[in-house]
């Protein structure tokens, strides 16, 4: 039953030294068969993408070592199954990510597989999992492609691409009716692509004018001449971006270069925290989030947002991004499913896992079982993030979308 | 597109050009005098950016003061990397000192990842806004291309004026002959890569006061560089300026009528064709 | 006897400088032609435009009877005209047996590698680095390398064979032994040209020479002729009087 | 006086050894040559005196000090100026650019503007092709700006490799003449010929060299009269 | 033919062949795939090496035949269901008929200006593909998992790409010996040694030059359709990823340029360095710092490479290394 499972969040407040099922047991048993189940992954501990992976890493460790601390998953047979990682670094690229994820499944005998962060090595991997029979939880991989390429064993956390920015739009609808005008301006890479493919559809289906649709390079860290364009097109509203980097430096620039917008919405980078570097640059700019701290969901599973936030910033001394949020669900995904199964077997967990329908802190979590799109995240929902100033005339973050979950009202027209 | 839209990217691109230009002037020199490919180019790029990061954040210095212990350091660095890891090797093979330098980058970029993460930072000193008519722009673009410009002059003196800038074309075009003439080649190498490691670091500390940036952003630069270093022709810092403010220009003024992503497509293609038709540079002499 | 090679009013030009005007010989069949002048006249400019190198402003080369003019020299190699280099360029990083062995692969016979390679042996022998042919090109001494150019340009078995100052830098015996290479190269039936500025050789071996100076033709004939001509002792032999005050003098 | 002083010098390329202990002495204002067989070592003798070549045993004295672990550009500065075998020519550098990096060390360059005049008189040629680029000239054109350039050096000692190497036979001549006009501005000057007969008669010493060994010295005219020595070692 | 009998070509056959053969005795799935990486490399490595060893010319976007033939394979996969074996053959002839063209125009350049422009050529096709549509532009090729079904399921496919990629490299060093015992591989290093002279004695140098490039990449252009194949997408990133390509050249240098087994030794030693330093709990953080350093040693220390060392020190090797 869940109740006697010890969640992980009620072991932090307890002395850690302690072993819970042991002192938990009224009528000392033999202690019961410990097993341990290995979680494989590869971290870019080196390269672009450095950053991201590494979060994502931070919070899928908080989470085993919750795991762990509890004493173990209990399983049906009376073991108690715990867990240990793997990982090795990919060097963000993919040349290597096949032979580490090899490696992690036959030689290193992993259990179960979490994914690379980003949707390209994401997929490399995938075909490996597939092909050993793993089954492989992905975070940080959004791109719907993957999912519809007819895996059996591979589940999403993320809120797929192209979901991201159409709550924007929506938002948009209900702060000013009369906006017509859009540029879209993104990345041209495969996520923000899959983003504003989706987007795009949207929002002429709505009756939107696109004035402006381009892509920028990978890397880009001068939008001069992007931003003399967005000028002439004289856009009501501005959205798209791509990752970090890019994303804060378009909004520094476009604040630089004083160009007139009401809305601006960009992917990835608003919800991190370093954006409030940004400055003045930063007040008023939109984004979707897989999770934010604030969101107060009531989770049947799992630890409480609040409870997250500060076991996360104990751990690590800085607060959670939704990059670390999407490692410590992967594992609390896995969790959830050795738990229904009561076994470490692949079929029973693909059972569990497909008939998983859960809310944890990050949001609710269910996925996709026809054919087409085996494994798509379904459950969850993007919330939507603006930088506001609070009454010390800080930045702060808050939820301004959707409605229900909204922190405050959003600021607008931005300027 | 209106007037004003193409003077605002003419601008642009001149600002933006004239930085490209310093970045690749020390490659063009390295390259010039040793015919050493410093593949670590972008990492010492990325090295400058972080000595203003670093000096700004913790020390609290003005970036612009900061600039000049930056290049200090630049220059000293050039030297060591080159006593360890070039001197040995600048007379063996060809490509020898292609490999030495990208092992340089490899240390670098890898001790940079562990050190920084791949976080991007950002230097937070603002000199504000100038607008003219219908251009805005930031300051610090403006005192980037100045500086720019005044180091490009002073290393166009040095080269062409000076008698240790003579020794230095003797040395690159044979080294030893001037070792006979009594210029003592292996301090003048030394102290070339030395001055082209600075000049990349200066670039980088520019960059920085008005670009994020990350350990791995010298990369991009480091492309254009090369691009640059044939357009103005190799050797050739004058040259290279003008291959920066060509690539600056090209930049902004593509955009105007192609879509953005199409213009490395033809940044590129320009470039090979340049390569083919005039080999020595858009302003090197003709063989 | 027929013409190898006819030379029709040469010109050619860098920049401002001329360095040929309007040259002009034919050279008959297995002879062995002097070229000389002093330094600058043009003289390996004259090979380079011969052999492909360069193409001439104005004036036609016609070899065997046929006009070259403008050809590439590896199309001239296939059709037999060889050369030597005034400043040697071996293959330095090959064996001279290699270096040898590419001369008869791709010179006027075309030959197949592993009869190339006993070509290049024979010729190695000939010209007396048997030897050496393991040894890598760049560890040879200048007198070596020489032989190696030589034999490099031997081996291609060519009609025509150009040599720029085969000579120089040489002591008088190996003069001596090159000299007697050559001879035997033109018995063999191939013709020669040879710029060289050691006299006692050219006056010896030569069938004919030609002068040049300034890119023009100033002086042509019998070794006797052109070493009694005042304009070629004026412009490039020098007044014996000066040599013998040189040596008597303290 | 000896102002150079090369004592029992071995040395090679790699693991080969060339010089097997060679030795010379120069007198101060003489001028003295060095002859041998193609390949006995001559180059690799200047070479390893120049500093280009360690030394692997011996001894290098210039006016009486040790000198041998001296690098090349700190001997060139003191006046020891070598014109190498094979030119090395600043080839993308005018001509006047050439002499004027001949001009480098500290007693050439006050008197540069002279011995600029000096050698355009010994060269005429070389002031006609003044700003051509040192790589296009005639092979003959080169070695006068070699030998050109390093007159510009204000040289002590002045090592020439091959003097008359692709030269014209009346420059040949002309050269030699000036090579005794150059003695008299007070430079030693050691020469390695392959001209023999030439370079012994304007000589007043001589050596010769035998697969790296310093087989015999003498007085020019000793050397010239003894009829061994000229089938021997001269071919001649 | 007695050059058949040379023990260097035996020896580097025998290498590659103990080296693939591990893996398929103990049906090892680990094995393979760390094989893979290396074979991928010394196939790589070793044609690059007929450009850059025997021909001197210095490709730094090498890669560029990699990507497009790797492009091609995923699209004629992914469009018209061709099989593996197709795909594959039509990458290498792609990147064959791409190196033809180009060889044409950019191999009149030399030295740093070829290298250059090999450059401008990758990032150019980089950057076209990037916008390309029909490729999918900068979201790839996907296949789905459906096509490893053909193969007897994804297993299979992978092992299957393991076999090819163990038959090319076999092939790559047998073409590299025979070119390297031929005339035209002699044509190749006059060329090498001195163009110009090249020429005078008769070496047909564009030709030469140009049938040097396209064997240098056909190869890569097929080991390209096997690794996004196994991949199961390919993005313009990946595919034209120039630091590859660099690393190629420093595996060739490293093994020693211009011989047989160099660029093989070279991409073993370098692939398996990075390997060991990935996996390696000590290194794994600082793994790149570390294998630069070692890097910077072994150049510092053997710049003539593995196979040049060992040839100037023992020059009775000289006939047996080729
Ligand atoms: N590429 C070039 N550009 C400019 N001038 C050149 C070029 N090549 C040769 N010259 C000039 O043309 C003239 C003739 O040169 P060439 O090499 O034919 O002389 P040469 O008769 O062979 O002399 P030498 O006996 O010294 O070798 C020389 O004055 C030389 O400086
Ligand atoms: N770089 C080198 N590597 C190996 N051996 C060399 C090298 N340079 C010269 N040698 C060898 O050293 C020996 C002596 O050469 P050196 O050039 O000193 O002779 P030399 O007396 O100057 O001859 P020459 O009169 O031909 O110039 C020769 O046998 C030559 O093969
Ligand atoms: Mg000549
Ligand atoms: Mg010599």
């Amino acid at each position: 039953t869940p109740a006697a499972t010890p969640t992980p969040t009620a072991v932090v407040t307890e002395a850690p030294t302690e072993a819970p099922v042991a002192t938990e047991a009224p009528t000392q048993p033999p202690p019961p068969v410990e097993k341990t189940a290995v979680i494989g992954f590869t971290a870019s501990l080196t390269g672009k993408l450095n950053v991201e992976s590494t979060r994502q890493n931070d919070g899928l460790k908080l989470w085993m070592d919750q795991v762990n601390a509890a004493g173990g998953i209990p399983l049906a047979d009376g073991s108690v199954v715990k867990f240990e990682s793997k990982f090795y670094d990919d060097e963000s690229n993919k040349d290597r990510v096949q032979e580490l994820y090899t490696k992690l499944a036959t030689e290193d005998k992993a259990d179960f597989l979490i994914s690379p962060y980003s949707s390209g090595l994401a997929d490399a991997a995938a075909v490996i999992a597939e092909q050993y029979g793993k089954v492989m939880i992905t975070t940080g991989a959004a791109s719907d492609a993957t999912y519809k390429k007819g895996y059996a064993l591979v589940y999403q956390s993320y809120t797929p691409a192209s979901h991201y920015l159409t709550g924007a739009l929506d938002q948009l609808a209900s702060l000013d009716p009369n906006i017509k005008k859009i540029a879209i301006v993104y990345e041209n890479e495969k996520f923000s692509v899959s983003v504003v493919e989706a987007l795009k559809a949207y929002a002429e289906g709505k009756g939107y004018e696109i004035v402006l649709y381009e892509g920028y390079d990978t890397g880009t860290t001068d939008f001069g001449p992007l931003l003399n364009k967005i000028a002439e097109a004289q856009p009501e509203s501005i959205m798209g971006g791509g990752h970090f980097q890019d994303g804060s430096t378009f909004a520094k620039q476009l604040f630089d270069k004083q160009v007139a917008v009401k809305y601006l919405a960009l992917l990835v980078a608003p919800p991190e925290p370093s954006f409030a570097e940004l400055g003045d640059a930063a007040l008023g700019v939109i984004g979707p989030s897989q999770w934010e701290p604030l969101a107060a969901f009531t989770p049947d599973f799992g630890p409480t947002g609040v409870e997250l936030v500060d076991a996360y910033t104990a751990a690590f001394g800085e607060d959670p991004s939704y990059h670390s949020a999407g490692g410590y669900v992967a594992g609390l995904i896995l969790q959830k499913a050795i738990e229904t199964a009561g076994s470490l077997d692949t079929a029973a967990i693909k059972a569990a896992l497909d008939g998983m329908d859960m809310m944890t802190f990050y949001g609710r979590i269910k996925f996709d079982t026809s054919a087409e799109a085996h494994g798509l995240q379904i459950g969850h929902d993007m919330v939507y993030i603006q930088w506001q100033k609070d009454a010390a005339g800080a930045l702060v973050k808050q939820v301004v979308w959707p409605t229900a979950g909204a922190t405050a009202p959003a600021l607008f027209p931005l300027r | 597109m209106g007037n004003s839209g193409l003077i605002t990217s003419l601008v642009d691109g001149v600002l933006i050009g004239v930085i490209y230009g310093l970045a690749a002037m020390g490659m063009t020199l390295i390259w010039g005098v040793m015919s050493v490919i410093n593949l670590a180019h972008g990492s010492v790029i990325a090295l400058g950016m972080f000595g203003i990061y670093l000096l700004f954040t913790s020390l609290g210095l003005n970036p612009y003061l900061a600039l000049i212990l930056v290049a200090i350091l630049g220059l000293l660095l050039g030297v060591i990397i080159y006593s360890i890891a070039i001197h040995r090797v600048v007379n063996a093979s060809h490509l020898s000192t292609l490999l030495a330098t990208f092992s340089v980058n490899m240390i670098v970029i890898g001790l940079g990842t562990a050190i920084f993460s791949t976080s991007p930072r950002n230097v937070n000193y603002s000199l504000g806004n100038l607008t003219l008519g219908p251009v805005t722009l930031l300051n610090a673009r403006l005192v980037a291309a100045l500086a720019a410009v005044l180091v490009t002059s002073a290393l166009y003196l040095f080269l062409y004026r000076t008698r240790l800038g003579k020794y230095v074309r003797a040395v690159a075009n044979n080294r030893a002959a001037a070792e006979l003439m009594g210029i003592p080649s292996a301090q003048i190498l030394a102290l070339s890569f030395g001055l082209g490691t600075m000049l990349a670091a200066i670039a980088g500390g520019l960059i920085a006061t008005f670009f994020p940036f990350t350990i791995l952003s010298g990369g991009v630069y480091e492309l254009k560089s090369f691009v640059i270093v044939v357009l103005g022709g190799l050797g050739n810092p004058l040259g290279a300026l003008a291959g920066g403010l060509i690539l600056g220009m090209l930049e902004s003024i593509i955009p105007i009528f192609l879509p953005n992503t199409w213009v490395p497509v033809l940044e590129f293609l320009l470039f090979v064709l340049i390569l083919l038709v005039r080999p020595s540079g858009l302003f090197g002499v003709k063989k | 006897m027929s013409a190898i090679l006819n030379v029709e009013g040469i010109t050619k030009r860098f920049g401002g400088l001329q360095a040929l005007t309007k040259v002009t010989f034919d050279l008959p069949e297995g002879q062995i032609l002097g070229l000389i002048g002093p330094n600058g006249a043009g003289k390996t400019t004259l090979f380079n435009v011969i052999n492909g190198i360069y193409s001439p402003e104005e004036g036609r080369v016609h070899f065997r009877g046929k006009d070259i003019t403008g050809h590439k020299p590896y199309h001239l190699s296939r059709m037999g005209l060889a050369r030597t280099h005034q400043i040697v360029r071996p293959l330095n990083g090959l064996t001279v047996r290699e270096n040898v062995t590419a001369g008869a692969c791709f010179g006027r016979e075309n030959q197949k590698l592993g009869r190339a390679v006993q070509i290049a042996d024979e010729v190695l022998e000939f010209i007396g680095l048997a030897e050496r042919a393991e040894q890598l090109a760049s560890s040879l001494n200048v007198a070596q390398k020489k032989r190696l150019e030589m034999a490099r340009a031997l081996a291609s078995r060519p009609y025509l064979l150009l040599l720029d100052e085969v000579l120089a830098g040489l002591n008088s015996s190996e003069i001596d032994g090159m000299i007697a290479i050559v001879r035997k190269i033109r018995d063999q039936g191939v013709t020669i040209i040879m710029i060289e500025h050691v006299m006692k050789a050219v006056m010896n071996i030569s069938d004919r020479i030609i002068v040049l100076d300034y890119g023009q033709q100033i002086a042509e004939g019998t070794p006797q002729q052109v070493a009694a001509d005042t304009r070629v002792i004026e412009a490039y032999l020098g007044d014996p009087k000066l040599a013998e005050r040189l040596m008597k003098e303290e | 006086m000896a102002i150079l002083e090369i004592r029992d010098v071995t040395s090679g390329y790699g693991e080969v050894q060339i010089l097997w202990g060679a030795g010379l002495t120069l007198e101060e204002n003489k001028l003295t040559c060095l002859v041998g067989a193609n390949g006995a070592g001559k180059t690799t003798l200047l070479r390893t005196v120049m500093g280009l070549l360690r030394p692997w045993s011996g001894s290098i004295l210039f006016e009486g000090k040790d000198f041998s672990r001296v690098p090349a550009h700190t001997k060139a500065e003191m006046g020891l100026v070598l014109v190498p075998e094979g030119r090395q020519l600043f080839t993308d550098m005018t001509v006047v650019e050439n002499l004027e990096m001949g001009a480098t060390n500290r007693r050439s360059r006050p008197k540069f503007k002279d011995n600029l005049e000096r050698v355009f008189e010994m060269f005429p040629r070389m002031k006609e092709r003044a700003n051509q680029k040192a790589g296009t000239l005639s092979g003959g054109e080169q070695q006068m700006l070699a030998v050109a350039r390093g007159i510009m050096a204000e040289p002590r000692v002045l090592m020439i490799d091959e003097l008359s190497l692709g030269l014209a036979p009346l420059l040949v001549l002309q050269l030699f003449d000036s090579l005794k006009q150059l003695k008299k501005t007070g430079i030693t000057i050691l020469l390695v010929e392959q001209n023999v007969q030439m370079a012994l008669a304007v000589s007043d010493y001589g050596y010769v060299l035998s697969q790296g060994r310093s087989e015999l010295e003498g007085p020019t005219r000793q050397l010239m009269d003894n009829q061994h020595v000229r089938t021997a070692y001269l071919g001649l | 033919m007695k050059n058949w009998l040379n023990p260097g070509l035996w020896f580097t056959l025998l290498l590659i062949a103990l080296l693939g053969i591990w893996p398929i005795l103990g049906q090892n799935a680990a094995a393979r795939e760390v094989i893979f990486t290396v074979l991928l490399s010394v196939v790589f490595a070793s044609s690059l090496n007929i450009l850059l060893g025997y021909t001197g010319y210095v490709s730094f976007g090498h890669i560029v035949f990699y990507g497009l033939g790797g492009y091609i394979g995923m699209f004629l996969i992914e469009r018209y269901n061709v099989s593996l074996w197709i795909a594959t053959l039509a990458g290498g002839a792609a990147a064959a008929l791409l190196a033809f063209l180009l060889g044409k125009a950019i191999l009149r350049l030399r030295g740093a200006y070829f290298a250059l422009a090999t450059i401008g050529i990758n990032e150019a096709m980089r950057a076209f593909v990037n916008n390309f549509a029909p490729f999918g532009g900068p979201t790839g090729i996907e296949l789905k998992f459906q096509v490893y079904k053909a193969y007897g399921g994804a297993a299979q496919a992978l092992w299957l790409t393991y076999y090819t990629i163990f038959a090319l490299a076999i092939l790559v060093v047998l073409v590299s010996f025979f070119i390297k015992q031929s005339k035209f591989g002699l044509s190749l290093m006059a060329i090498r040694e001195d163009e110009d002279t090249a020429e005078v004695m008769g070496v047909v140098t564009p030709n030469a030059k140009t049938w040097a490039y396209v064997l240098s990449a056909i190869l890569p252009g097929m080991v390209g359709v096997l690794f996004f194949f196994k991949n199961g997408n390919v993005e313009p990133g990946d595919a034209f990823r120039l630091h590859f390509s660099i690393e190629n050249l420093v595996m060739v240098m490293l093994g020693g340029q211009g011989t047989v087994l160099g660029p093989v030794l070279g991409a073993v030693g370098y692939q398996r360095l990075r390997g060991f330093l990935l996996t390696n709990p000590v290194f794994k953080n600082i793994q790149l710092s570390v294998a630069g350093a070692l890097l910077l040693l072994i150049v510092l220390f053997i710049p003539a490479g593995a196979v040049g060392w060992l040839r100037n020190r023992l020059p009775r090797l000289r006939k047996v290394l080729p």
